[in-house]
């Protein structure tokens, strides 16, 4: 980010902030497709639209290496946990009428407050810095290593700390899972074994 | 269970691949060479026929040769099937199912004296007679069962057929009209149980061609 | 179990990359004709000269696949002032090789050796009327029945085959005695 | 406007080694296959060795009957096969084949791309999966989500080995830092990164999506003509693409003796060299089973693969 000497100011956009504001409509029809549809699979299918159209308009800020992780991290693993959800819990083809929970005017209100808010705070925040995209690239892999483990090395840390919890929080979850699990299917099959003898017993006798 | 099929004709849907529409006469050869060479093979086998066909399958006749390639899964990606083995009543229908699911153009050899006619249970209360009762056959491989060596002549006669044929002719009315042996993509039963043996000329004064016309008889 | 990890793939490995170098045992069918043994079960070849209509081959086919049809026919005597003979003639001879299931039992059958095995296997159709195979078709088979094997060293000979070396003789040593007589006569003038 | 021909002669080269090196690998899987079973392989199609089995294939495929059943979600039905070929096209573009910007395009973060879009390719297995309505296609997308997730994670982890040692994210970057003693380095990464490749492209032993004997063929089990074809062009474009990623990350791409004239031609033998282990290890292994798929996912690959990722500090680390 450099702050710009004079403004360029809105009147005489370049070819890139057309093309900015078309892919940016784009994704929030695809957006709102995704939150409106009647269709559950559908929705995620436009969500990867939606995904899409932001890793685009990250590689249009020459934002090159957050576009791929984006398209790797949410295209590639969430939307394919998404859809392997989906799948699970056998999403019919065709509109689901339940699909619709009765509370879209309250969404609706709560969607355009936060995002009032986020664009209030970001447009207050960046007044009067502009992305000078002729220049070298601001974006790329080298760039974001170097701030991110410059300036955010805290945060960053912070993070992996709080990732590492969840880890340690999922290997302990499953390990105290399987002991109980395994008490309990040893007894339903003990129990038969022990029953069986002294039915066959008492029949007998 | 009567598995003779009715004389009504199926509404079958003609929509091939856009090639096959829109080809002018000299490409019909490519297409038919296509076709010839790609026969993506659905083995129906239902008795000891089922074995000779494996062997065809191995490596000592290896019919990947002639292009005849057993990897397709299901009936939609195949292109031809072959019957091998006995058909009985129980099973014609889903014989009959997973040939209609194969998509256009589809081919069918019946292997063997049993899918041929009945074979040794022609006479068997719960045998189809023949699986050309229920589908159209294009090729008909005698033996009980065939050698592989005779599947593979059975498999050239059809690739003959192949390069010979017309797909516009195969599909211009499902009458049974296409080909010279009435086994268009659904052939009249009475075409199919024509009688084999002209009788004796002396007594029978009508020798039709095709007088056991009544359906749910084998003709044979 | 083998000490090293990975042993079993490795091995696996080695069996197809070795088996990649080796010839392949695929028979080239259509381009090479295949070796079959020489009673091999193709095709029933019919010799209708031996065919005397006796329909025991019809009546014994567990498929009832053999079609016969004959008439009689009266023989005029021989001999003047003989009795009139009366013969079956063959109309027709017919095998529906779709039906049948070459289990052998009208060669078996056939008192006279009208029928044989022949190994030719190669008549697929596209039409099953076409592989119900008429009298001229079955004798056409014929040509591709396969010489009988050998006797073994040593074994009896042949009956037919003693009777007619017999008889070949009996007239070879017939004619040699006339041959010599009729020299004899001629050296001496 | 010498730019412009410039890009559109590169893309429609891409185009042609898309269009032909994955029938060369389709043709030569049928013969080293064959061989490898004792058998000959495809022998009558176009006269020669039957070397034009795939395209007679072709051309049937384009005269069968498109079947689209008819409980199916129509378009998504009819869209999959696109969204899984497209992915491996615009992959090939980013693979470096030789020295002096021989690419398609070069890409900054092109590892990143690479991964991110061969990734995106696996969505078109579970839209044909879900929306062919049928319960043995839902199945087969089901156990393709499933191997996604299991083995994007190791492939990542060794891709991003290399990129450490070369301190560099760009594919040609990386194969410029390569040096012999990186195979020995990086080998580990490597056999993790190829194996969990297969298993992302459902090669067999990893073909439990599509395992035949159980689920007829996982999500493409209704799909006829063109567009079955397309899935199959993929998988055979996915194996080209992910040898020709492997040689480049970690065989050293374009590096041999002459590569100054002949960098492209050790790219391609490496590419195909590893394509034949593809097929030979098709050939040799029977399937795994789900559970044993994704326990060697989770067990063996995933802890491999930060095992070189640490080795890989440790050794720059030192050396640096």
């Amino acid at each position: 980010m450099t702050l710009a000497a004079g403004h360029p100011g809105f009147m005489s956009p370049t070819g890139v902030e057309i093309a900015f504001v078309l892919v940016g409509i784009a994704t929030l029809g695809a957006a709102l497709v995704t939150v409106t549809t009647k269709q559950l699979v559908h929705a995620a299918l436009w969500l990867v639209v939606a995904l899409g159209g932001f890793a685009v308009e990250y590689l249009l800020l020459t934002a090159e290496f957050i576009a791929w992780v984006q398209v790797l991290i949410y295209v590639g693993s969430v939307v394919v946990l998404l859809l392997f959800g989906l799948m699970l819990t056998k999403a019919p083809i065709g509109r689901s009428p339940d699909a619709d929970s009765g509370n879209g005017w309250v969404a609706l209100v709560v969607a355009v407050a936060a995002a009032a808010t986020l664009v209030w705070v970001v447009v207050d925040a960046f007044r009067s810095t502009w992305v000078d995209l002729g220049g070298a690239a601001q974006g790329s892999a080298k760039v974001t290593g170097a701030i991110l483990f410059r300036h955010w090395v805290l945060p960053f840390e912070a993070l992996s700390v709080l990732l590492l919890a969840a880890l340690v929080g999922a290997i302990v979850l499953s390990k105290r899972g399987a002991p109980a699990r395994r008490s309990l299917l040893s007894k339903s099959e003990a129990l038969p074994m022990r029953g069986v003898p002294s039915e066959r017993k008492a029949r007998e006798s | 269970m009567d598995v003779t099929p009715q004389p009504q004709l199926l509404p079958e849907p003609r929509r091939l691949g856009t090639l096959a529409r829109l080809a002018p006469e000299p490409m019909k050869v490519v297409l038919n060479w296509g076709r010839r060479y790609s026969l993506w093979v659905f083995n129906f086998g239902l008795a000891c026929c089922a074995i000779e066909f494996i062997a065809a399958s191995m490596a000592r006749h290896d019919f990947i040769r002639l292009g005849v390639i057993p990897f397709a899964p299901g009936p939609r990606q195949a292109d031809l099937m072959i019957v091998s083995g006995t058909v009985t009543d129980k099973m014609a229908p889903a014989v009959k199912r997973l040939y209609e699911q194969m998509p256009e153009p589809k081919y069918v050899i019946s292997f063997g004296a049993c899918s041929n006619c009945g074979g040794p249970y022609w006479d068997s209360y719960s045998v189809t007679k023949g699986v050309d009762q229920i589908i159209p056959v294009d090729v008909y491989v005698p033996g009980c069962p065939p050698r592989p060596e005779a599947l593979l002549q059975g498999i050239l006669k059809l690739q003959e057929k192949i390069a010979r044929e017309s797909l516009g002719e195969r599909y211009a009315d499902g009458s049974g009209a296409a080909g010279g042996n009435g086994a268009g993509p659904h052939p009249s039963p009475a075409a199919l149980t024509s009688a084999l043996v002209t009788p004796p000329p002396a007594p029978a004064a009508d020798a039709g061609p095709a007088d056991a016309s009544a359906p749910g008889e084998g003709g044979r | 179990m083998s000490p090293v990890p990975g042993h079993g793939l490795a091995k696996g490995l080695a069996v197809t990359l070795r088996t990649m170098t080796r010839r392949s045992v695929t028979h080239q069918y259509p381009d090479a004709a295949p070796h079959l043994p020489p009673r091999s079960r193709g095709v029933i070849a019919l010799f209708e000269e031996n065919c005397t209509v006796c329909m025991l081959c019809a009546r014994e086919c567990p498929d009832w696949c053999i079609y016969i049809d004959s008439h009689k026919e009266t023989v005029p005597p021989a001999a003047p002032g003989g009795r009139e003979r009366s013969r079956n003639v063959l109309d027709r001879f017919a095998i529906d090789f779709a039906l049948c299931m070459y289990c052998g039992i009208c060669i078996e059958v056939c008192p006279f050796d009208a029928l044989f095995w022949s190994p030719e296997f190669e008549y697929a159709e596209t039409d099953i009327r076409e592989l119900t195979h008429e009298r001229d078709k079955l004798r056409e088979w014929m040509w591709t029945v396969p010489t009988p094997p050998a006797l073994d060293p040593g074994a009896e000979e042949p009956k037919e085959i003693a009777a007619a070396r017999k008889t070949a003789e009996k007239l070879a040593a017939a004619q040699e005695t006339a041959a010599q007589q009729t020299e004899t006569p001629e050296g001496g003038a | 406007m010498n730019g412009t021909l410039d890009v559109i002669l590169r893309l429609v080269a891409v185009l042609v080694v898309f269009l032909v090196l994955p029938l060369v690998v389709g043709q030569t899987e049928h013969k080293v296959m064959a061989h490898m079973q004792g058998r000959l392989g495809p022998m009558y199609a176009g006269g020669f060795h039957g070397w034009a089995q795939l395209v007679a294939d072709g051309v049937k495929f384009a005269q069968k009957e498109d079947v689209v059943p008819e409980g199916a979600d129509r378009r998504i039905f009819q869209l999959a096969p696109v969204v899984s070929l497209l992915p491996y096209l615009l992959v090939m573009i980013a693979i470096p084949v030789g020295p002096h910007g021989f690419v398609g395009q070069s890409i900054d973060a092109g590892l990143f791309f690479v991964l991110a879009v061969m990734g995106v390719g696996v969505l078109g297995s579970l839209m044909a999966g879900w929306a062919s309505a049928n319960k043995f296609s839902l199945l087969g997308g089901l156990r393709t989500a499933a191997q996604l997730m299991a083995y994007e994670l190791p492939m990542l982890l060794a891709g991003a080995s290399v990129a450490m040692a070369a301190g560099t994210l760009s594919l040609p970057g990386i194969v410029q830092a390569f040096h012999w003693w990186w195979i020995p380095w990086q080998i580990v990464g490597g056999v993790v990164f190829f194996t969990a490749g297969l298993a992302e492209l459902q090669r067999p032993p990893f073909d439990m999506p599509v395992a035949d004997s159980e689920i007829i063929f996982g999500a493409y089990t209704e799909y006829t003509g063109l567009r079955f074809a397309m899935f199959l062009l993929a998988e055979f474009a996915g194996i080209v693409v992910l040898c020709a990623l492997t040689s480049v990350l970690f065989l050293g791409g374009w590096h041999g003796p002459w590569s100054g004239s002949l960098g492209w031609l050790w790219t391609l033998v490496k590419t195909g060299l590893l394509a034949f282990v593809v097929i030979w290890l098709r050939v040799t292994y029977p399937r795994l089973r789900e559970d044993q798929l994704q326990k060697l996912a989770w067990t063996v690959l995933i802890p491999l693969a930060l095992a070189q990722i640490a080795l890989t500090g440790i050794v720059k680390v030192v050396t640096s």
